[in-house]
Order: structure tokens, then C-alpha cells, then sequence
């Protein structure tokens, strides 16, 4: 049967953001592919080399725009080990329920992206409705809605806005009834597991040897997750543990659990945010003036030469990490080198070989269900 | 006299077609008919272009789910008809360039506003899409897509507000109302037609 | 079942009288009443395709609207305001001032009085962007309604550009093949017994045979667009439709076999006279119909040959302008016409429901069976079942092209002569012809109403509960349904022996 | 409370790494030590400077006899004033995950505190230093961990560190006509209006502009 490439160009509804994805296909079935990235590659850790510790933070928010919180707090993390400085309890707190917030609003636009891939154009904008909520409450924090800027090297820019407890909780609680509305209608759908189970199978440790972590790892029977393998900020003090789903094939983890592990894991985020606004040292009612020491510390401005700190980090799509090397230009204010490791940079190739063997209708099913963010793939 | 080089002129039913035109042009504009149809011909298909915008379905960054939100229960732009997000580029009426342009991307972009039929307009959301943003040093992004693609709006911000870019496809609407529909190649003075003020 | 509104009748009769006494004398005198059946058979048409595009503005006005609903969305508030009401205050100015011969002079005063009274200078408030998001327009102004007239018009302006290495002619040829074909099926479609432009013996024949050359149409489309997305859109449509037609068919054919004749209007009068609508009567018909219909017109769940996921616009990717808005629209024409047939064939046409129950309510059921003329019935069972394509539309994720085949062949083809079969068989035995005239056709000689219509209708909703309940509470390990040319998963992934080169690909 | 590894099982099982990888490698010149991160919880992982020549054979016997199943990144850095024996850094960064297959149906619930030897997770940072050149080169590991081998590419692609025996060597984030030397991240290049003024350093005529680019808008 005659083969033909086909260019699902950068342009392409199924494509979250801009890449390629080179398919040789054989009538309807896919029998090689080929990833092209790079169409927005805007050399962020060359620009990052000519700024300050603080001024990075905004460009680490723009690396991922799904889940900016997160990649602000990865890039944090790593300076605060580079640069040997102390976090006070309170801002690790504060840190941890403006990053779980954020992880819900993540995995809310992913199951937005994902269920018109799969033809449900409905859950599209019931996604977006909720993301509404959990925007607002960032917008608390950081002052805007995508691109919060919100941690500094040894805390957080301001503390809990008062009142945020009491609303937070109310849009918890609001968002767990709505989940419901979202596995009634795509769980009990027959169309909608039908195409996506036994699709996109991985196995575990091919996913590991191929560095895909996070939610999609977790989805292969593993319940390995960085925030306890690595433990860092408060994680270890709440009654948490990650979400894992059983694998339905020996072959791995198909589409529909990768969807189930994300669904459960933003129930735990949920939870987790509304046990840390009890466990919060200072109440969660009490609000501290921004530079209090109570939610920042004092960190120095400058890295000696030769000086490197890194952090693995847990993102709403794998394991984030930044390697900084310091004394860099302005006697050291500006870092030598930073290095970005971007989970969905290593899954991209990954999945395209995964969809060999499927349907062309199944690779908007298979890549969806991995969550692909363009913004962090080309840095 | 035909093609050069020919002393007799070849009738087909192209040729008729074309003086049939011809001639009717002529009895419309002698009787001012082709004015009369033309002013409220022209408001009415002004009024059915500006009021259905369709966007082209292109997400490059951040700027693409602010697009998304505006789309959403919260900010619904459908409301005014800018609603429907058609994939190809043969349907859409509108560029919107939400993010940086690097260099790979510069050419599909081009090709994308080619394959745009005539009437089309460009809106530039977001400070990546109007001057490279906050990646203006960078070595791989263009300072603003007019160094590819005439702009018709500016929509400032990172990313801006859904508001805001509800507030462009308005400004846009008033700019379609000022230069027309008809397509640029038959736009004849450079300068905008400021209907009624003359 | 006279239905007092018999256009067809009223036509004719009217204009041969009339010609006959204006051409009385006149040499044209015998061609009169010639000239009559013809100008009858004309305005019976216009009026025909004048209910049906009232109809299709209608669902292409309810259709967003009640999807946006669904989705807790505002949806369209374009309405009539916004053709003098401008853009935020700014206005064209004065430019009825250019129309030759002082014309225009009428018209600015009555831009003038509509911004008086409803517009920018009164106190309603137009759709303003931003300010008053809420709002969405006055009811009497029917907000969303212009928007489809906006769409369409817009399309007039669009330039026409056919990709340079596309064949021309086909290009060209197919998407007329497909409207004309659609709205073809409009002759043949009865409103009322005394509605329609034409009513030949075998209309339903007539029917869905015009309702299958749609299908030739897109995978010509498909084809000649020298796209490759485009090129598979056009195959999956031609494979999905040839799969649903077959059942299409059969189902079709027992409503046929169970009315006894080919013709709309026999098989809808047969419903009233008969006393029980096929709806009730093959229920799993009417279950089928539904489906295969859904599959015949390409909308969600079995979208897949304009599946935007993967296809980016399907078969109509390279059509823009005007064909592509003429495409849209014959979709949606197919979708009316689907709809139609489907009230027509189950829900028993223009006869009032419930029309024993409201006929003893006096005043009230006068008005319910007589007054009340037949189209107005059709048309809101049409809806009836427009509803639900969208409710499908709206909830359903699109299955795959395989799955659409197996599920067409495997599932719909078997169910649809079991259904054939159940309907020889209550034409057979449970039919009385006695009772044809008085509505008690099938109650079995027992006098109690509708017998056989009530346990047909008890007896299959039994059957499918009973299917539908799952009985193992923890499901089997989930069910495939991967039928892959190589075993999926069999390719380890990320091995390094994996080809990664550019190759052929044609990169610059 | 949460699941929480303590630090003496992490301090344990990073001496037992060190030890592990000392005895193989020790007389071919691998500096091993356990460092410790400076803030946080100031969790201690594994360091090694390694010379270039023995990064292939440390790599597999870490990869099946020391259980480090994840790359999780390979990082190129440009030291032009590094002094002549430290030119180029290339550093690793690697996991040993607790990950195996499972059944369908089964999952593999890790409780943080009952983990145990090789089951600990562990964190690897792999130094290989080259001297000053303009070619620097250093063994592949791309057939080791599949995760490494877009991080190579990305990294010969940004840095210019090329890596012998790499299959399919190619630009994935600049452009694939980008000028054959043209390596961004390497300390000659500077940032426009850092010292580098002109529009666009390369004149491959990248902006082919549209056919109505002259028509009014």
C-alpha cells in the first residue's frame, strides 16, 4: 500500500501550541513519525545569562504559560540553593497552595485541550469556567492572571491577601462538585472510552529510560512522584500521597489512565490546599506586610564564581529542574549559566514513537493525553 | 486585435461574458444605478463581514490561552461574533498573532497569510507579537510581526486582559467600517475613507 | 385528515379561475388552464422551500445558541439593532448622502428614528463590548438570529481561491453536486397532506436515493483538493456513508412495509387513520433512523471525515468563499431534512398528538385538531428531533473511523432487518384493516385503544433496560477495540534503533 | 504524617552509592563524594568528576549494575576563560528511580519511610571537564538512556559539544539552515543591545514578505 508523509504542520488544531509532527502513514494506520520542535525557541537561558537572580523569575513564568507558579518555584528553589538561603515556614506554606492551585488550573487546561482532540467540544468550556475561579484566586496573589511573578529567592513576594482562606475554600469546595459534572459526563460515555483505552500504551521503565516522570509515569502503576522521592517545601508535613492508577494493558498505561491519574490528582491538590490553609503557621486569617521576615528572608545578590545549585522539581508534566551555575557578568549578580530541563521537551519524541502502530485518529488522543506545553519544549 | 501577432480575434464565451459586463457596467454607471446599489450594497456586506470575524485557529504562547479564556463562559466573544475559531486559513477572516515569531516559524506565517482569501485583516495581541516582547534580544525571535505581516490592531499587554482583546476586535470593527470590505488590491486612495465627514 | 390549509389546492383552483376569466376570449384562452398548473406548481414550490429555509434559519440560529447554552455560555447576541446601531458610537456618518438622486434622504431619516427609538441616541442599550457583559440584547430583537444572516453574507465577499494544483473541474463541480442534491430532497418533502411541490407515488423512493448522491459529492470534494487531509476526509466520508446507508435503508423499508406504500403522505395518513404513530409502533426503528441519520450527515459522534482533531477541517479544508459557505449550509440543510423525514416516517407528520385525548376537551380540542394547520405540527416535531442532534452533538466525543464501520456493519445492518422483520410481522398479524377508518386499527379486535402499539412499545423498552444494565460491578479488564494492522504497543518505544533522520520529508 | 524519606536513610544511601561506584572506579581517576544540597531540606546526593575517556564505561555500569535508570538532564557549559585545562563542562544529571513494570490491574504503592537500600531514591551530578579546544567532543550515552539523547542533540544544537557516536545528529530548536557554526550559548555570542547591535546576525533572508506587502492595508 502506497505510504505518504503527512505534515500535521505547525498550525494544527491537534498541535497544543506550535510544532510539527511528521506521520508516515499506511492508509489510516501510523508507521512512523517525527517531531519537529523549535518554533518558538526564544533562547530564554541565553537572555536569563544578562539578568538578575530576581529578574529571571518572570521568564521562568513564561516558560510554561499553562502552569506559571510552578516553573516561577522551580527556578526559585534551584537559586535558593545556589545562593545558600534560608526559607522561613509560613512562605513554604504559602508557596505550596499557590503551587497546587495552580497545578489544579494545569490539568483543568490540559482536560480542556484534550477533550476536543478526542470530538467533546462541551468539557472545553466547562474547563475553562472553573479555570475562571482558580485564576482569580492567583490573580490575589500575583497581581495578574497568567504570569503571577509571585516567589522571591527566600520567600514570597507578599503574603495570603485577607479573606483568601475563606474564598479559596468556597471554590474548592464549588470545583469538587463540578468535577463530578466532568466524569459524569466523559466516564460514563462509551464513545469516549472507547477511544481512549488501550490507546498510547507505555510501559514504566521504558518511560523511565526514556525520562518521562510526573502524572504520566504515575499513570504506568509507579506512585513515584519528585515532591517525596526529593522531598522539598512542606510536602512531607501534610497527610498527602500521589495519585497513581493501575495500568490496564502489561504494555503500560493507556490514554484513559493518564486521564484518571490527573482527575485524582487534582482532588489530592484540592485537599492538600485546604489542609495546608489550617496547618499555615500564623493562621491562615493573619496577613503579614510584603519583606516581613515572617514570609521572606534576607538572600544575598551575588553567586562566587564557580558556585552551582540545582533542584529537581515536580511540574504539572514531569520533573522541572534548573542547574544554575553563578558569577556570571556584574561581579556575580548575574548567573554563568542557567540550564532548563523540560519534562515535555524529553516526552515529545517519546510519545511520537509510542503512536506508531495506532490509527490516525488515535495520535490527537495520544498526544493530548500526555499534556504537551510547548512554551517549556523550546525555552 | 486579439493576441499580438493575430488579425482576427477569436470568439469564445469568455470574451462574451466579459463584454456582456462590460456593457452592463457602462448602463449602470450612466444611469446611476451601480451607485445606488453599490453605498447600500457596500454598508450592508460591511455590516455581515465586521459582524462575523472568524479567527483563525493559531496558538503560538501564552497569548493563546488568554484567547482561549476570552472564549470562555466569563468573557464569551461569540456574543459579538468572533467566536467560531476556524482551522483552516482558506475560511478565517482574521490573523490573530498571539505570541513571539521566531525564525522557523516566520515562513509558515507568511504562507498562513497568503493562504487567507482577500478581505483579512491582522491583529498583533500581546508585547511578543508587537515587538518581540519581553524576548526582544533574543537571537531567534523577530521584534514584532509588521516585520512579516501588516498589522490593522495592537493589542498591548502580557498576555492582555481578555477585555482587552474583546476591545481590539472592536477597534477592528471600527476600522472595517471606515476602509470597507473591498479587497485591498481595489482600495484605491492610500489614505482611509472617512465616509459622511466630506 | 383534512387539514383546512391545502395551499396546493387553494393555488390552483385560484389561479385557473382567475386566468380562465382574464383570458376568456383571448386566443390564449385554452392554454389557460396550462398556464395555471404551471404558475400553481411554481408558487407550491416557493412556499415549500420558503417553510423549509424558515426552518433552517430557525435550527441554525438554535443549534449555537443552545450549545452555548449547554457549554454556560451567553452564545450569539447579534440582532437587528446592530445593522443601524454601529460600532460603540462610531457609525459610517452620513453616507446615505452618496445615493444618487437624493434617495438616500428616507433612509437616513429612518436610521435616524431606529437610533432614536431603539439604537444609540435611546434608552435601550445596545450589546456594548465589555461593559454591561450580562446583557444579551432585548428579546423582541432576537438576539443571535442575524448572526447566521451575517455569516452567509459574508461569504458573498470572500475571494475565491482554489489551490493552484487542485483539478479544477472537479474542484468546481463537487460542491454543486452537493448542494443541488440537497436541496433536491426539499421537492419531495411533504409539510402538510395539502403542502408539498410535488408528490409522485414513490416519493420516498425518490427521497433517499437524492439523499445518497450527497456522499459522491464529498469524496469528490476530498479528492480533487490535492491535500492530503483533505484527501483522507473525503475516503472515511465515502466508507462512513456507504456503511450507514444500507441500514438507512432497511429501517426505512419497514416503516414502509408497515404503512403499505411508498408515498409521504399515504404512509403519515395511514399513522392518523391507522391510530398509532410507527413510533410506538418500531420503536427500535425510530432508534436506528436516528442514528444512521446522525452518520448520514457526518455530525458529531461520527464526525470523523471533518474531524477538526486531526484533519484540521476534513474534506472542506480547501474551500472557502462562497462554496464553503453554500457547503455549510446544505449540511445543515441535510441535517433539516433528516429531521423532517424522521418526523414524517415516526412521529406521524402533520396529525396532532394526543388528538383522541384533547379531541373530547371541547373548544380546546377543536382548535388542537382542526384549527392548528398540519405544518406547524411537522415543523415543531422537526425540532423535536433537531434537539436531540444537538444534545448528541454536544455531549458525544467523536468515535473513530473503524469503529464507526464496525459499529455500522457489525451492530446497525443486523438490527435493521431484525426491525424489518418485526414490522412484516405486525403488518401480517397484528393488523386489522376493519378498524382503518375509526383510529382503532391495531387494538386487536379487543376495543381497548392501541393495544398492540402499548406492548410492542412496554415489551422493546424492556428489552433495551434490561440489556443496558451491567450486571458484573467491577468491569472485566477494559474492553479493546484497537484493531491495529501491527499490534499497537508491540514497537518499543524510544529504542534507539528508531529512525529520528529528517529524510524525505522534504525539509527545506 | 506525609511520606517523608529521613535524612539518615538518604545520607545512608548516598554513602552506599559512593562506596559502590568507588570501589569500581577508583583507581581510573572518578573523584566520588556525597555532597548536600545548601537549602531546604538539604538532601545529600552523589557528585563525580569523571574524565571524559571513562564517561562511557562509568555510564552503563551505573545504568545495570548501580540501578540508575533516568537521565534526567546533560547540561553544556562554555568556560573561555576557564584556564587551559577547563574549557568546556559537561555535566549530567541523573536519577535512580524505584520504577519496575507492573500488572495490569496491580500498582506499586511506595511508603517513603519502609524504602531501603537501592530502593532510595538517589540523585546523580556526572562533572566531565574538557579542555580548552575548539572542537570538544565527549562519548554519547544516547544507547544508554533513551532520555539523553534529545538532551545531546539539544545540547550540541545550543553549546556546540558534539558527541561521538551519536546517531542522528541534528538542530532541533534553531533553525535547521542555521549557519554551521552558529552555537548561541557559546560565550562569543552576546545578546542584541548587549554589545551586538545589528538586527539579525544572519542574512539568510529569512523574511520573504507577502505578495501584497506594498498594498494598502
Amino acid at each position: 500500500m502506497a505510504q505518504m508523509w503527512i505534515t500535521m504542520g505547525p498550525q494544527h488544531p491537534m498541535t497544543h501550541g506550535l510544532w510539527t509532527l511528521r506521520v508516515k502513514v499506511d492508509g489510516e494506520t501510523v508507521v512512523d513519525t517525527e517531531p519537529e520542535l523549535g518554533y518558538i525557541h526564544r533562547g530564554v537561558e541565553k537572555i536569563c545569562e544578562a539578568r538578575d537572580f530576581t529578574q529571571i523569575t518572570p521568564y521562568c513564568d513564561r516558560l510554561c504559560y499553562v502552569s506559571a507558579m510552578t516553573w516561577a518555584h522551580s527556578y526559585i528553589y534551584s537559586a535558593e540553593n545556589l545562593l545558600e538561603v534560608e526559607v522561613p515556614e509560613r512562605a513554604e506554606y504559602v508557596r505550596l497552595i499557590a503551587t497546587e492551585i495552580q497545578r489544579v488550573t494545569s490539568h483543568l487546561m490540559w482536560l480542556g485541550a484534550y477533550s476536543p482532540d478526542i470530538g467533546n467540544l462541551t468539557i472545553f468550556t466547562w474547563c475553562l469556567r472553573d479555570r475562571e475561579m482558580f485564576i482569580d484566586l492567583m490573580q490575589e496573589l500575583g497581581g495578574s492572571r497568567l504570569h503571577y511573578n509571585f516567589p522571591r529567592v527566600g520567600g514570597v513576594k507578599r503574603d495570603l491577601p485577607i479573606g483568601f482562606a475563606q474564598r479559596c475554600r468556597a471554590k474548592i469546595a464549588l470545583f469538587l462538585e463540578r468535577l463530578k459534572e466532568y466524569e459524569m459526563l466523559l466516564d460514563e460515555s462509551t464513545v469516549f472510552l472507547v477511544r481512549t483505552q488501550g490507546v498510547g500504551l507505555a510501559s514504566a521503565e521504558a518511560m523511565v529510560n526514556a525520562g518521562v516522570t510526573g502524572p504520566n509515569l504515575r499513570a504506568a502503576g509507579v506512585n513515584y512522584d519528585v515532591r517525596w522521592a526529593h522531598p522539598y517545601s512542606v510536602y512531607d508535613e501534610l497527610d498527602w500521597n500521589p495519585s497513581v492508577e493501575k495500568p490496564s494493558s502489561s504494555k503500560g498505561a493507556d490514554c484513559y489512565d493518564r486521564y484518571r491519574v490527573r482527575m485524582e490528582e487534582m482532588v489530592h491538590s484540592c485537599e492538600m490546599v485546604l489542609e495546608a490553609l489550617d496547618k499555615i503557621p500564623g493562621g491562615a486569617e493573619s496577613h503579614y506586610s510584603p519583606g516581613d521576615e515572617m514570609i521572606q528572608s534576607k538572600a544575598p545578590l551575588r553567586a562566587p564564581a564557580g558556585s552551582s545549585g540545582f533542584h529537581h522539581y515536580e511540574d504539572c508534566r514531569g520533573e522541572s529542574m534548573f542547574y544554575l551555575q553563578g558569577g556570571g557578568e556584574g561581579r556575580g549578580k548575574h548567573p554563568y549559566r542557567v540550564s532548563i530541563r523540560s519534562p515535555m521537551f524529553i516526552t515529545i519524541p517519546f510519545v511520537a514513537k509510542t503512536m506508531i502502530g495506532y490509527k490516525i485518529a488515535d495520535i490527537p488522543a495520544i498526544m493530548g493525553s500526555f499534556d504537551p506545553c510547548i512554551g517549556e519544549t523550546d525555552r | 486585435m486579439g493576441e499580438s501577432g493575430q488579425n482576427y480575434t477569436v470568439f469564445n464565451s469568455r470574451s462574451l461574458v466579459e463584454m456582456v459586463g462590460d456593457v452592463t457596467d457602462e448602463a449602470m454607471k450612466a444611469t446611476k444605478l451601480k451607485d445606488f446599489i453599490g453605498v447600500l450594497g457596500g454598508r450592508f456586506f460591511n455590516w455581515a463581514q465586521r459582524k462575523s470575524l472568524f479567527p483563525l485557529h493559531l496558538g503560538i504562547k501564552c497569548c493563546a490561552i488568554e484567547m482561549g479564556q476570552t472564549g470562555g463562559p466569563r468573557y464569551d466573544t461569540e456574543r459579538f461574533g468572533n467566536g467560531v475559531f476556524r482551522s483552516s486559513p482558506r475560511q478565517c477572516d482574521v490573523l490573530l498573532v498571539n505570541g513571539p515569531i521566531s525564525k522557523k516559524f516566520a515562513d509558515p506565517l507568511v504562507r498562513l497569510w497568503e493562504q487567507m482569501p482577500e478581505p483579512k485583516w491582522c491583529i498583533a495581541m500581546g508585547e511578543c507579537s508587537i515587538s518581540g516582547g519581553p524576548y526582544f534580544q533574543s537571537y531567534n525571535i523577530l521584534e514584532g510581526v509588521d516585520t512579516l505581516v501588516p498589522v490593522d490592531v495592537y493589542i498591548p499587554g502580557c498576555p492582555p486582559r481578555p477585555e482587552a482583546l474583546i476591545d481590539g476586535f472592536g477597534k477592528l470593527r471600527e476600522k472595517i467600517i471606515r476602509i470597507g470590505v473591498e479587497p485591498s488590491s481595489e482600495r484605491s486612495s492610500d489614505t482611509p475613507i472617512i465616509i459622511g465627514d466630506d | 385528515m383534512a387539514d383546512w390549509l391545502q395551499l396546493n389546492d387553494w393555488l390552483y383552483d385560484g389561479l385557473d379561475s382567475a386566468l380562465n376569466t382574464a383570458l376568456h376570449g383571448t386566443p390564449l384562452a385554452d392554454y389557460a388552464g396550462f398556464m395555471a398548473l404551471v404558475l400553481a406548481a411554481t408558487l407550491a414550490c416557493v412556499s415549500v422551500l420558503g417553510v423549509f429555509m424558515m426552518g433552517l434559519g430557525l435550527i441554525l440560529w438554535i443549534e449555537p445558541k443552545l450549545w452555548a447554552r449547554m457549554m454556560d455560555r451567553r452564545g450569539r447576541t447579534t440582532d437587528w439593532r446592530s445593522l443601524w446601531v454601529g460600532e460603540q458610537g462610531v457609525t459610517a456618518g452620513e453616507w446615505w448622502n452618496k445615493v444618487p438622486y437624493g434617495l438616500g434622504r428616507p433612509i437616513g431619516a429612518l436610521n435616524r428614528w431606529l437610533n432614536k427609538v431603539m439604537g444609540n441616541a435611546s434608552k435601550h442599550p445596545s450589546v456594548e463590548r465589555v461593559n454591561n457583559r450580562s446583557w444579551h440584547g432585548a428579546w423582541w430583537a432576537l438576539p443571535g438570529f442575524v448572526q447566521t444572516i451575517a455569516d452567509g453574507a459574508k461569504f458573498l465577499t470572500k475571494e475565491h481561491m482554489p489551490p493552484t494544483k487542485a483539478d479544477r473541474l472537479i474542484y468546481e463541480i463537487s460542491p454543486f453536486l452537493i448542494i443541488s442534491s440537497t436541496v433536491l430532497i426539499i421537492g419531495f418533502m411533504p409539510f402538510s397532506s395539502g403542502i408539498y411541490a410535488i408528490n409522485p407515488e414513490l416519493s420516498v423512493l425518490f427521497a433517499l436515493a437524492i439523499f445518497g448522491i450527497a456522499p459522491l459529492g464529498v469524496f469528490f470534494a476530498g479528492w480533487s483538493s490535492n491535500n492530503k487531509y483533505t484527501l483522507i476526509g473525503g475516503i472515511r466520508s465515502a466508507a462512513q456513508l456507504t456503511a450507514y446507508e444500507i441500514p438507512l435503508l432497511i429501517t426505512v423499508l419497514g416503516v414502509c412495509v408497515l404503512s403499505g406504500s411508498f408515498n409521504f403522505i399515504e404512509i403519515v395518513n395511514f399513522q392518523h387513520s391507522a391510530g398509532a404513530w410507527n413510533f410506538f409502533l418500531l420503536p427500535l426503528g425510530f432508534g436506528l433512523f436516528i442514528i444512521t441519520m446522525i452518520a448520514e450527515v457526518e455530525r458529531i459522534p461520527f464526525d470523523m471525515p471533518e474531524a477538526e482533531a486531526e484533519l484540521v477541517e476534513g474534506w472542506w479544508t480547501e474551500y472557502g468563499g462562497m462554496r464553503w459557505g453554500l457547503l455549510f449550509a446544505a449540511e445543515y440543510m441535510r441535517v433539516w431534512a433528516a429531521c423532517i423525514l424522521c418526523a414524517v416516517f415516526f412521529l406521524g407528520g402533520w396529525s396532532a398528538p394526543f388528538a383522541g385525548l384533547m379531541g373530547n376537551l371541547g373548544v380546546v380540542g377543536v382548535v388542537w385538531n382542526d384549527l392548528i394547520p398540519g405544518v406547524v405540527w411537522t415543523m415543531l416535531k422537526s425540532l423535536f428531533i433537531f434537539l436531540i442532534f444537538v444534545w448528541a452533538r454536544a455531549s458525544l466525543p467523536r468515535v473513530r473511523t473503524d469503529q464507526i464501520l464496525e459499529f455500522g456493519w457489525r451492530y446497525l445492518l443486523p438490527l435493521s432487518v431484525v426491525q424489518l422483520v418485526i414490522a412484516v410481522i405486525l403488518r401480517l398479524s397484528f393488523y386489522d384493516p376493519a378498524g382503518l377508518g375509526s383510529g382503532s386499527a391495531w387494538d386487536g379486535g379487543s376495543g381497548f385503544f392501541w393495544l398492540v402499539p402499548l406492548v410492542v412499545f412496554v415489551v422493546s423498552m424492556a428489552i433495551f433496560i434490561v440489556y443496558s444494565i451491567d450486571e458484573d460491578k467491577d468491569p472485566p479488564s477494559r474492553p479493546y477495540h484497537v484493531h491495529t494492522v501491527e499490534p499497537a504497543g508491540t514497537h518499543v518505544a524510544g529504542s534507539v534503533g528508531g529512525r529520528q533522520k529528517i529524510g524525505n520529508t522534504g525539509m527545506r | 504524617m506525609g511520606m517523608k524519606i529521613s535524612s539518615k536513610a538518604n545520607i545512608a544511601a548516598a554513602k552506599s552509592a559512593v562506596e559502590a561506584i568507588k570501589s569500581r572506579f577508583d583507581s581510573v581517576g572518578v573523584e566520588v563524594s556525597s555532597a548536600q544540597h545548601a537549602s531546604g531540606h538539604k538532601r545529600t546526593y552523589v557528585s563525580i568528576a569523571c574524565p571524559p575517556a571513562h564517561w562511557l564505561a562509568l555510564a552503563k555500569w551505573m545504568r545495570f549494575d548501580g540501578g540508575v535508570n533516568h537521565c534526567s538532564m546533560i547540561t553544556g557549559v562554555h568556560h573561555p576563560e576557564g584556564g587551559p585545562d577547563k574549557g568546556w563542562e559537561v555535566i549530567a544529571h541523573l536519577m535512580r528511580m524505584p520504577v519496575v513494570d507492573q500488572k495490569p490491574g496491580k500498582a506499586l504503592v511506595h511508603d517513603a519511610a519502609k524504602l531501603s537500600g537501592d530502593d532510595v531514591p538517589m540523585e546523580y551530578e556526572v562533572v566531565l571537564t574538557l579542555p580548552q579546544t575548539d572542537t570538544p567532543v565527549v562519548p554519547s550515552v544516547q544507547s544508554i538512556w533513551v532520555g539523553a539523547d534529545w538532551n545531546e542533540k539539544e545540547t550540541w544544537d545550543l553549546v556546540g559539544i558534539d558527541f561521538e557516536g551519536h546517531e542522528y545528529m541534528m538542530r532541533v530548536l534553531n533553525p535547521h539552515d542555521s549557519p554551521q557554526g552558529f552555537h548561541p550559548l557559546q560565550k562569543q555570542h552576546h545578546l542584541r543591545y548587549h554589545g551586538h547591535n545589528e538586527m539579525y546576525d544572519d542574512a539568510q533572508g529569512f523574511m520573504r514578505l507577502p505578495v501584497d506587502v506594498d498594498k494598502v492595508k
